[in-house]
């Protein structure tokens, strides 16, 4: 599974790192959100890999670090999946703004 | 008052005067001229007062804290030099007020002018006065910075600001090679005092840093007193008005560098070093300085190259590093500010009453100005070196040195010769300042017509003209006293032997001042004809103009080199920015192997593979690779591509055991789905590709480049990825987090817990980042300007109306309605459903997957779902949304429940939980983490809905300012 | 892989039994997908999954679920009846785009337009 | 834990222009003057809440570490909580900080706070990133900070409008989004090793690491390198910061002056706390790359200073130049130059804050083509033909307005330049001096970082005389520029700091070295840090 | 009676749907899930009411049980021809076409019942309704009678959702 | 023995699963018409939500049941802005 995922993280990383190479708004924000998803996948395997076992305790219970999956990883993956989420939004806008304004979506606002 | 508190009133009152006068009115001339002449003339008093009142050979001091811990004490020194320096700086400096206030026109903004003169000889006297080295070059780059001012006084005219910039350039430049060079000296002695540092000597001259410390030094010198190769500035200073010129050139700027000199004589002199740099510099400056005054066509231009010559005289006797030769150095440096500040206000007194400076339309102005006429005269007499003036005696000096023997080089033998040539020259250019000028037929064709100007215009000359002959005939009863004073504080106590008379016998030096005498008026008449031509510059070197070459070397250097190398080392375009910070990145995160070697697979044993996970990301690579391919040509697949990878994440979440991560993911993926189509109706039909065929070679290159990085990337993240996975988790802090989340925390979902306890300040951070968000995407489409071929409706919405108009029975917007029709019933429906599952995820959040987030961006998709069914003005209509409402409420319950800990006395954010019990229904949880996420809940519905909402009124307005444009 | 739950024998085999039963046909719906040669052909395959599909599934999770908290647990109910709720009007909406955009580019394989009276609306070709 | 009102007052920096920007959301956008005065008045507070800690910090002896305050939010001990830290460091940025609020906003309420929607709660939330930004202990609350400040900031980027900020943003965003998921991945990297998000946690780890964690924490703190310079502007990764500083509306670029900065601080903290003399093998990791990169990035400065058409790229650029200055002196690792740094960091953000506000002043009401021509005309055009005709030799009365003006240009150039009288100059004194007095011989590295030091401020001072000549100097037609007082205020102000800087330099100077001298002690900041008791134990908790 | 419970509650039945959906969901009948279910319901509907939708009539609960029972088992059959039509291969489609039934049921709930019928049993998808002319256009998978299909929803759907809803 | 049993059927019903999803996305990715992604996709979600039902019965806790509660419920609105998108040119009007 680690090595599955492991590729996994690559291969959206490397194809939104692709993307925020083009020249084109629109690749780039599709880009940016790979590249995020690549992200957060790496951070969250920061914690290991756990299979079947949620940082959710029973209730009323002491919870053994050992048996469940690091939440704190998964709660850095929670922050960053709102920023993340905030700033594909933000970038979108931007890029709109930018489009209308230059009549191109190049990145540099100009054919180059 | 102490003595030392009197130096710093004499420093400190011409800065005060300077503030002073820019609060005057413009036209107050006089009022300014006062202000500046009496404090000059109270230094002048001070000065005399300390003169007679401290005690022989001790320097007077005063040391205020300043810096301690740099080893810069806020130090006045004054001693003999300084002395004689600062009454030169005061004593001419009243002078030029006094001259100043009749120079300048009425109409002039004379405050302004009074105030950067009174500035500037407040840091000429902070030059002369510094007991600190470092001190000293603070004031010294204040005269440059105050010149440049008045020197651009005029700066409506294109020659003073290019005189202006180009004394600051070269002057500030040299300052700040003295500046390395002060702070050389402070390593090697080990102070910046110069009390110590006249100490040092022996530790100086023999450090390995002397030679750099003395040659930037020594170029700092050589530019303020304009030694050749730097001296250009200065003949285009002359700009600036002639009170100024005769300030600047005569007694202070330029005799900052050679006040520096005498100043580190005794501890830099004396060595091969100091005499082969400024020998052969000053002994160049001084024959090019007279060579090229000869040939100048202007009046102040003439006394320009002359003030660069006698400099070069004074550097060269410095250079000697002779006692002898150095107390010449003083008495000329004396005797040149004197003689050169009457001959410049001569000078301006002629282009005052005529109108022109230029030697050719000059002549006999001598009927005219006979007054003038006969001070000019006699000053210009002193230049020339002829008896029983000033100028003769250290001319002699001079000469006398000349001819001594000091290195027994070829230079050093050599020195009698370049002498007497150049004293030919200074002849030479006197004669030619006086003869062309004041003799010869009336001029003809002033731009005025010349009267004697008015006394108190004339006085300083006088003034000037009288000291030059009371020196030249009785020096000993005159400047003897304060001239062995400043010697003793360079030399020692101990002067060498030396006479200031007249009369010293036949001797080399006389035979040398005749010939030069004749000499130089030989060449006056060889050369009459010549001059008469009207040629400007010298001959030989007329091509090599300084300030031509400066100008050029300057917009080389400083304007196209810099664009050619800022365009080569920069970028303004974001692709290659881009590709430098992911490479870079690549290559510093995998650079610790390399240093360091390979890290392996570490020993943590692997989860076993089901093949549906397998197959999962199968699918998540398909969908990466495809949304990387599709997104250029085809916005849509690319979007339901991403959709796809996302999907996966998601389902990984899961299989991983984080259902939290899962839930927000999902819902995120639809909003952000969602928004993304919303801007695609701004993102018109792309243009054509931009290489139809085959891009070219370089296209391609850069394409392979970036597919190169992106794998780097790629296999680079997969890299660190599988090597942490393999390797056992840390004892990590996870543990308290887990330990306490129930018995401290009050929840059983450990992430919620974190989130909104553990690091609710996280949390706090990053709700603020979604209002920020919301309000930027707010701000920026009110005055979003859609793209020339996006502003008309859609062409399907065209289509469609158009279909609906066409028949007869259908009503334009009749296929939308029946379109929407039915899904729309749907939907509507599911409004408080989706409601219900918002609430639901909020309430459990604490305990189990859910929580603010999620339930926020719930109910934003409920309200998107509304929007998308029955269109904005209609849910508008019907539902009051107010987004910033809900995000400026949310924040505040967030904060205030965070500071509600405060009113128990805890740190922010302190949690508090309970049970509580109610009738009928049990044990409720009151846990104060549930009101911060409620917070939470608010803004990420209120930001959401904003950032989705701000985007579809975009349609709205399109369709309102196509009406309107139909409407005009 | 963790182990799967521990149930009574007649249980795992009815969960395993429905499990497989609707993850195969959503498989063939989904095969579906990839084989049927039009659009409007395609849009029948998800409900496959949709409907029979889920409805194993989570039927299989109800009994599992049931049996292991030994309650019953049917909050299953909801997502089938949101599924079955919401699927129409994703199919539908789809559809029915594909309709008018395949009218706008002018091809003549699809029915016309509605009018207001339906002159001769027979049935269409519907494949391309 | 010391008294409990200072400790609360660490907090406020964060929350009090939160809370304040978060209540104006709920006012309508009409209500200026009530919106003006609240955030003046939160700012002013701020600076008092600032100058208050920072008194505190300083008030213990130099050779004391313990003065600093530990802030466990939600009264959970460090490291597992999250923790605001305030030291001299910390401090002294939020002085700088709630100064350069003060002014910017003081300009901004001229006119630009009514040219977009929401100014003052973005400009707020900016402030309140910043604070976070330098008042916290933990690596990831610090990303959160990031996030906070950078989407503030390209909020007030985009404010205003305009192609030209459009453009900007459109490079902006992107690049510092990359940061920020490099920052992800360096923050993740680390706790993945370590296990732990507390700097100071971190600090007291890292010299126990075993070999092959040290390289993946390495790679990871490499990775957080890059995020860092990019928002440091280190050369190559910078080129996006003139263009966004030149577009930004003026009190934001003026507020701009401290972004970088930021990542300047956050070097200065990490590098020394978590790879300092301490850190055992990994011991000044990256140190060397600092100061090149930082000496590279002050040469690009000089250059593009000199390269610049517009006043405002040429502020852009200096914006560099500062940094690159910044950054090198970090790589020095003395003590002695950091000091020297730090007081060049104050003064260099004060004089950069005030030139940004200058230069709209300045080129309000000029054409805006008339720059480029004017260089060609200097740089190609025959000068000697215009020194032929007759000038005019009566000077011009200027107006006041021009003359304040130009009295501010100067002393932006002489600031910039390094000259003296202003702070510059001390400023650049204190590091030379450091430099040269280096105990041992001079490295090479040093002579060339003194070379650069001087060589851009030269750069500065001809670049500063070329267009302050070109747009004071020469004879201006049409109008005055409109500039109202409530706009100059905040410039003279700032100007007035350097001048006081360089007036009571010796206090200031003694709160930097102590400063520099406490970043060298990672390990007693760690303990400190760490042995933060909370009442935890006491809080009022039922367990259920 | 009526009417004051409709002031104070209104949409009762979705009221009562959306506690039934709290109580599912957190599959809890406790008397906490209760009240705090209602609470959440009584809001939900009350949402509704500003969005004002057409009143919902339904009557004949016994129709609606024996409509539910026809769809249950023509999904359940149509899954299977589906498949076989899947599984038939490339052109296992040549039979699918569209078609139009024109309907008499008006009630917008009755046709979105209708709709959600026939789009969930595989090989039926309501592609358009004109409400103008009561005209409804399907696609069919197996298109071999369409006479047939005609008959089978106007009577067997079609006449138990008027019954229902009209 | 049980639990083996429902272990392999698990496994066999995720693969199956899975060639499900394998076939959305070639639809997905092969188009080759706009609308045909947007089938692509929402077979996707159907398949995933029973995807992450199997994954709940195997862990056998349900903790996941909320994420396919969602896909339920809200995931059929991504294919309605897809839709609306193609039928109109823009998803809100
Ligand atoms: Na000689
Ligand atoms: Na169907």
């Amino acid at each position: 599974m680690e090595m599955v995922l492991a590729i996994g993280i690559g291969i959206f990383a490397g194809s939104g790192v692709w993307l925020l190479l083009r020249p084109r708004t629109y690749q780039v924000i599709v880009g940016l959100a790979l590249l995020s998803y690549a992200v957060n996948l790496f951070i969250f395997s920061m914690g290991r890999l756990r299979v079947d076992s949620p940082p959710i305790l029973k209730p009323g219970s002491v919870g053994d670090a050992a048996l469940i999956a690091d939440p704190i990883p998964q709660a850095l993956v929670l922050t960053a999946i709102v920023i993340g989420f905030a700033m594909t939004a933000l970038f979108l806008v931007v890029l709109l703004a930018a489009r209308g304004r230059t009549g191109t979506d190049h990145v540099d606002g100009r054919e180059s | 008052m102490s003595d030392g508190f009197l130096l710093l009133v004499v420093l400190t009152l011409p800065f005060a005067g300077s503030l002073l006068a820019v609060f005057l009115p413009t036209n107050a001339r006089n009022t300014a001229g006062i202000l500046a002449g009496g404090i000059s003339v109270t230094c002048c008093a001070i000065l005399a007062w300390l003169y007679f009142a401290a005690p022989a050979g001790v320097p007077v001091w005063l040391r205020l804290d300043w810096l301690p811990m740099l080893g810069l004490d806020f130090t006045l020194r004054l001693d003999g030099l300084a002395w004689l320096f600062a009454v030169l700086i005061y004593g001419i400096g009243t002078l030029v007020v006094l001259y100043a206030r009749y120079y300048m026109s009425s109409e002039d903004p004379v405050p302004r002018f009074f105030s950067f003169l009174l500035a500037f000889t407040g840091s000429m006297a902070g030059v002369v006065l510094s007991g600190n080295l470092i001190q000293l070059v603070f004031f010294w780059e204040l005269t440059s910075l105050f010149s440049f001012l008045l020197i651009g006084y005029w700066h409506h005219n294109n020659t003073a600001r290019d005189g202006a910039r180009m004394a600051l350039t070269v002057t500030a430049t040299g300052g700040l090679c003295l500046f390395v060079g002060a702070l050389l000296i402070g390593r090697i002695v080990g102070s910046y005092d110069l009390d110590e540092i006249l100490n040092s000597g022996d530790l100086i001259r023999e450090s390995s840093l002397y030679a750099p410390a003395l040659v930037l030094i020594l170029l700092g010198t050589f530019t303020k007193s304009a030694q050749f190769p730097f001296h250009f500035w200065l003949p285009h200073a002359m700009a600036a008005p002639t009170p100024v010129s005769a300030y600047l050139h005569s007694a202070t700027m330029v005799k900052a560098g050679i006040f520096l000199m005498i100043r580190l004589w005794p501890v830099m002199a004396g060595t091969d070093l100091w005499f082969y740099l400024i020998v052969p510099t000053g002994l160049l400056t001084l024959l090019v300085g007279a060579y090229s005054a000869i040939f100048q066509q202007d009046l102040k231009g003439l006394l320009a190259y002359s003030t660069i010559s006698h400099l070069g005289l004074i550097t060269l006797m410095i250079g000697l590093g002779s006692p002898l030769a150095l107390i010449a150095a003083i008495f000329h440096t004396m005797n040149h500010a004197i003689f050169k500040a009457s001959l410049f206000m001569a000078a301006g007194i002629i282009d005052h009453e005529t109108g022109t400076r230029d030697i050719r339309k000059l002549s006999g102005l001598y009927r005219a100005l006979p007054y003038t006429g006969t001070l000019a005269m006699v000053a210009a007499a002193s230049m020339a070196g002829v008896p029983l003036l000033n100028g003769f005696l250290s001319k002699e000096m001079f000469f006398a040195e000349a001819v001594a023997d000091h290195t027994g080089s070829l230079l050093d033998d050599s020195l009698p010769y370049w002498a007497t040539l150049a004293g030919v020259f200074s002849v030479t250019y006197s004669l030619r300042f006086i003869l062309n000028v004041f003799f010869g037929p009336p001029a003809k064709d002033l731009p005025r017509e010349p009267h004697e100007p008015a006394h108190w215009m004339r006085f300083p000359i006088e003034l000037l003209v009288l000291i030059c002959l009371l020196i030249g005939i009785v020096p000993n009863l005159t400047v003897g006293s304060p001239l062995r004073n400043a010697a003793r504080s360079v030399v020692g106590p101990e002067l060498p032997p030396f006479s200031l008379s007249i009369w010293h016998g036949f001797n080399l030096p006389l035979l040398m001042s005749v010939i030069a005498l004749c000499g130089g008026i030989i060449l006056y008449m060889l050369l009459r004809r010549y001059l008469a031509s009207g040629v400007e510059g010298p001959p030989l070197v007329r091509e090599l103009k300084g300030q031509r070459i400066f100008e050029k070397v300057l917009a080389t250097i400083s304007w196209q080199w810099a664009r050619a190398l800022e365009h080569a080392l920069g970028t303004r375009r974001l692709q290659p920015q881009m590709r430098l910070v992911v490479a870079l990145a690549v290559v510093a995160g995998l650079s610790p192997f390399y240093v360091r070697g390979m890290v392996g697979t570490g020993d943590l044993a692997g989860t076993p593979l089901p093949p549906g996970f397998a197959l999962l990301w199968a699918i998540g690579i398909a969908c990466g690779i495809g949304a990387a391919y599709q997104a250029k040509y085809h916005r849509l697949a690319a979007l339901v591509l991403l959709g796809g990878a996302g999907l996966v994440s998601c389902i990984t979440f899961v299989w991983l055991s984080a259902p939290d991560l899962a839930v927000t993911q999902l819902l995120v993926e639809i909003v952000t789905t969602v928004l993304l189509l919303l801007g695609l109706r701004w993102l018109p039909q792309r243009i054509e590709d931009v290489y139809p065929t085959r891009p070219p070679p370089s296209v391609l290159f850069r394409r392979y480049a970036d597919l190169a990085i992106a794998v780097a990337v790629g296999a680079s993240l997969s890299f660190l990825a599988y090597a942490m996975m393999t390797r056992p988790l840390p004892t990590s802090v996870s543990r308290f987090f887990v330990e306490r989340a129930y018995t401290e925390g009050g929840g059983t979902n450990i992430v919620n817990v974190i989130l909104v306890d553990f690091r609710g300040f996280d949390t706090m951070g990053e709700i603020v980042v979604l209002c920020l968000v919301a309000l930027t995407v707010f701000a920026l489409l009110r005055r979003f300007r859609p793209a020339e071929e996006s502003i008309e409706t859609p062409a399907q919405q065209r289509y469609q109306d158009a279909f609906d108009d066409a028949e007869p029975d259908r009503a334009p917007g009749e296929t939308i309605r029946d379109y929407l029709l039915i899904p729309r019933l749907i939907m509507l429906w599911l409004f408080p459903v989706i409601g219900t599952f918002a609430v639901y995820l909020f309430m459990r959040g604490h305990d189990l997957p859910g929580g603010g987030f999620a339930a926020g961006i719930t109910l934003s998709i409920g309200f998107v779902v509304q929007y998308m069914a029955s269109g904005t003005r209609w849910v508008e209509d019907h539902l009051r949304v107010l987004p910033l409402r809900w995000m400026g409420l949310g924040l505040l319950t967030s904060a205030f429940t965070g500071m509600g800990s405060w009113w128990f006395g805890y740190p922010f954010l302190t949690s508090h939980f309970q049970y509580v019990e109610l009738p009928v229904i049990g044990k409720v949880p009151a846990a104060s983490a549930l009101l911060f996420d409620l917070g939470v809940f608010a803004l990420v519905v209120g930001a959401t809905v904003l950032i989705l909402i701000a985007l579809a009124h975009q349609s709205l307005r399109s369709t309102r300012s196509a009406r309107a444009m139909e409407g005009e | 892989m963790s182990q799967a739950p521990d149930l009574p024998l007649w249980a795992a085999l009815l969960v395993s039994l429905l499990v497989v039963a609707g993850a195969g046909v959503a498989f063939l719906g989904s095969l579906g997908l990839v084989r049927l040669r039009s659009f409007y052909s395609r849009v029948h395959a998800p409900s496959l999954g949709a409907t029979l599909g889920a409805g194993c599934i989570l039927i299989a999770s109800m009994i599992c679920f049931s049996v292991l908290r030994s309650r019953p647990m049917v909050h299953e109910l909801l997502i089938s009846l949101f599924v079955t709720i919401t699927t129409p009007v994703t199919l539908m909406l789809l559809a029915r785009a594909a309709l008018y955009r395949d009218h706008a580019e002018g091809r003549t394989n699809v029915p016309p337009l509605p009018k207001r009276r339906p002159e001769g609306a027979g049935p269409g070709e519907g494949t391309t | 834990m010391r008294s409990t009102l200072v400790d609360h007052l660490v907090i406020l920096p964060i929350l009090l222009p939160l809370a304040v920007g978060a209540a104006m959301l709920l006012f309508d956008e009409r209500r200026r003057v009530l919106k003006a005065t609240l955030s003046i008045t939160t700012l002013l507070a701020l600076l008092a809440i600032a100058v208050t800690l920072a008194v505190f910090a300083n008030a213990v002896p130099e050779t004391d570490i313990s003065s600093i305050i530990v802030y466990p939010l939600g009264s959970w001990p460090p490291p597992f909580g999250i923790v605001l830290v305030s030291d001299r460091l910390s401090a002294m940025m939020l002085v700088l900080t709630a100064v350069l609020g003060c002014s910017a906003m003081t300009y901004a309420l001229a006119r630009w706070h009514k040219a977009g929607p929401r100014f003052h709660t973005l400009f707020l939330l900016l402030i309140a990133g910043l604070n976070g930004a330098f008042l916290t202990g933990d690596l990831f609350n610090l990303f959160v900070f990031f996030e906070v400040l950078l989407a503030a900031s390209y909020g007030l980027v985009l404010h205003g409008s305009g192609t030209a900020r459009v453009k900007a943003g459109l490079h902006y965003i992107p690049i510092n989004l990359v940061a920020s998921s490099l920052f992800l991945v360096g923050v993740s990297l680390i706790y993945g090793v370590t296990g732990t998000l507390n700097m100071a946690d971190l600090a007291r780890l890292i010299p126990a690491l075993g070999d092959q964690s040290r390289t993946l924490v390495e790679a990871g703190a490499a990775v957080l390198g890059v995020a860092f310079l990019v928002k440091a502007g280190m050369w190559p990764l910078s080129f996006w910061l003139p263009t966004t500083y030149a577009a930004a509306c003026a009190p934001v670029a003026a507020m701009f002056a401290i972004m970088t900065k930021v990542g300047v601080y956050v070097i200065l903290r990490l590098a020394l706390l978590c790879f300092g003399e301490d850190a055992g093998a990994s011991a000044d990791f990256g140190i060397t790359w600092l100061y090149y990169g930082g000496m590279a990035t002050l040469a690009f400065g000089g250059i593009g200073v000199l390269a610049s058409q517009s006043m405002s790229r040429l502020a852009g650029y200096s914006v560099l130049a500062s940094s690159g200055t910044l950054l090198a002196a970090i790589g020095t690792s003395n003590s002695a130059v950091i000091s020297g740094a730090l007081f060049y960091l104050a003064s260099s953000t004060f004089a950069l804050s005030a030139f940004f506000l200058l230069i709209e002043l300045i080129e309000r009401g000029r054409d805006a083509g008339a720059d480029v021509l004017a260089v060609t005309m200097e740089v190609f055009g025959d000068a000697e033909d215009d020194a032929e005709e007759e000038e005019e030799e009566i000077g011009i009365a200027i107006p006041a307005t021009t003359a304040i003006l130009g009295g501010a240009f100067v002393a932006c150039t002489v600031l910039l330049a390094g000259l003296p009288p202003l702070s510059g100059f001390i400023a650049k004194f204190a590091m030379l001096s450091a430099l040269i007095n280096e105990a041992g011989a001079i490295p090479f590295a040093h002579w060339a970082f003194v070379v650069l030091l001087v060589g851009t401020g030269l750069a500065s001072l001809i670049a500063m005389t070329r267009t302050g000549i070109r747009s004071l100097w020469v004879p201006a037609e049409g109008t005055l520029p409109p500039v109202r007082a409530v706009e100059l205020i905040p410039v003279g102000a700032l100007l007035f700091l350097c001048v006081a800087m360089t007036a009571v330099g010796g206090p200031a100077m003694r709160y930097m070295e102590a400063t520099a001298q406490v970043l060298h002690w990672p390990s007693e900041y760690a303990s400190d840090v760490l042995g933060t008791s909370t009442t935890r134990s006491m809080r009022p908790a039922t367990t259920p | 009676m009526n009417r004051i419970l409709t002031r104070i509650l209104p949409h009762p039945k979705l009221f009562l749907a959306l506690l039934a959906m709290w109580l599912l969901m957190n599959q809890s009948v406790s008397p906490g899930q209760i009240l705090f279910g209602a609470l959440v319901a009584f809001g939900g509907a009350w949402s509704m009411v500003a969005l004002q939708p057409e009143p919902v009539r339904l009557r004949r609960p016994r129709a609606m049980i024996t409509l539910a029972w026809r769809v249950f088992l023509d999904v359940f059959s149509s899954n299977f021809a589906v498949a076989r039509i899947i599984l038939r291969g490339r052109d296992g489609d040549r039979n699918a076409g569209f078609m139009t039934v024109q309907l008499d049921m008006t009630s917008h709930y009755g046709l979105a019942v209708l709709s959600i019928i026939l789009t969930c049993t595989p090989g039926t998808l309501w592609v358009n309704y004109t409400s103008s002319t009561g005209t409804l256009l399907l696609h069919v998978l197996d298109l071999v009678d369409e006479e047939e299909w005609t008959r089978l929803i106007k009577e067997r759907y079609e006449r138990l959702l008027m019954e229902i809803f009209e | 023995m049980s639990a083996l049993i429902l272990g392999w059927s698990l496994t066999l019903a995720q693969l199956l699963l899975g060639l499900a999803m394998g076939c959305a996305v070639l639809r997905l990715l092969r188009g080759p018409r706009a609308q045909d992604r947007i089938l692509g996709l929402d077979t996707l979600y159907v398949n995933s939500m029973l995807l992450l039902l199997t994954i709940g019965m195997r862990s056998g806790a349900t903790l996941y049941f909320e994420a396919a509660l969602i896909i339920g419920l809200l995931g059929f609105v991504g294919t309605v802005a897809l839709s609306k998108f193609l039928m109109r040119g823009e998803v809100i009007e």
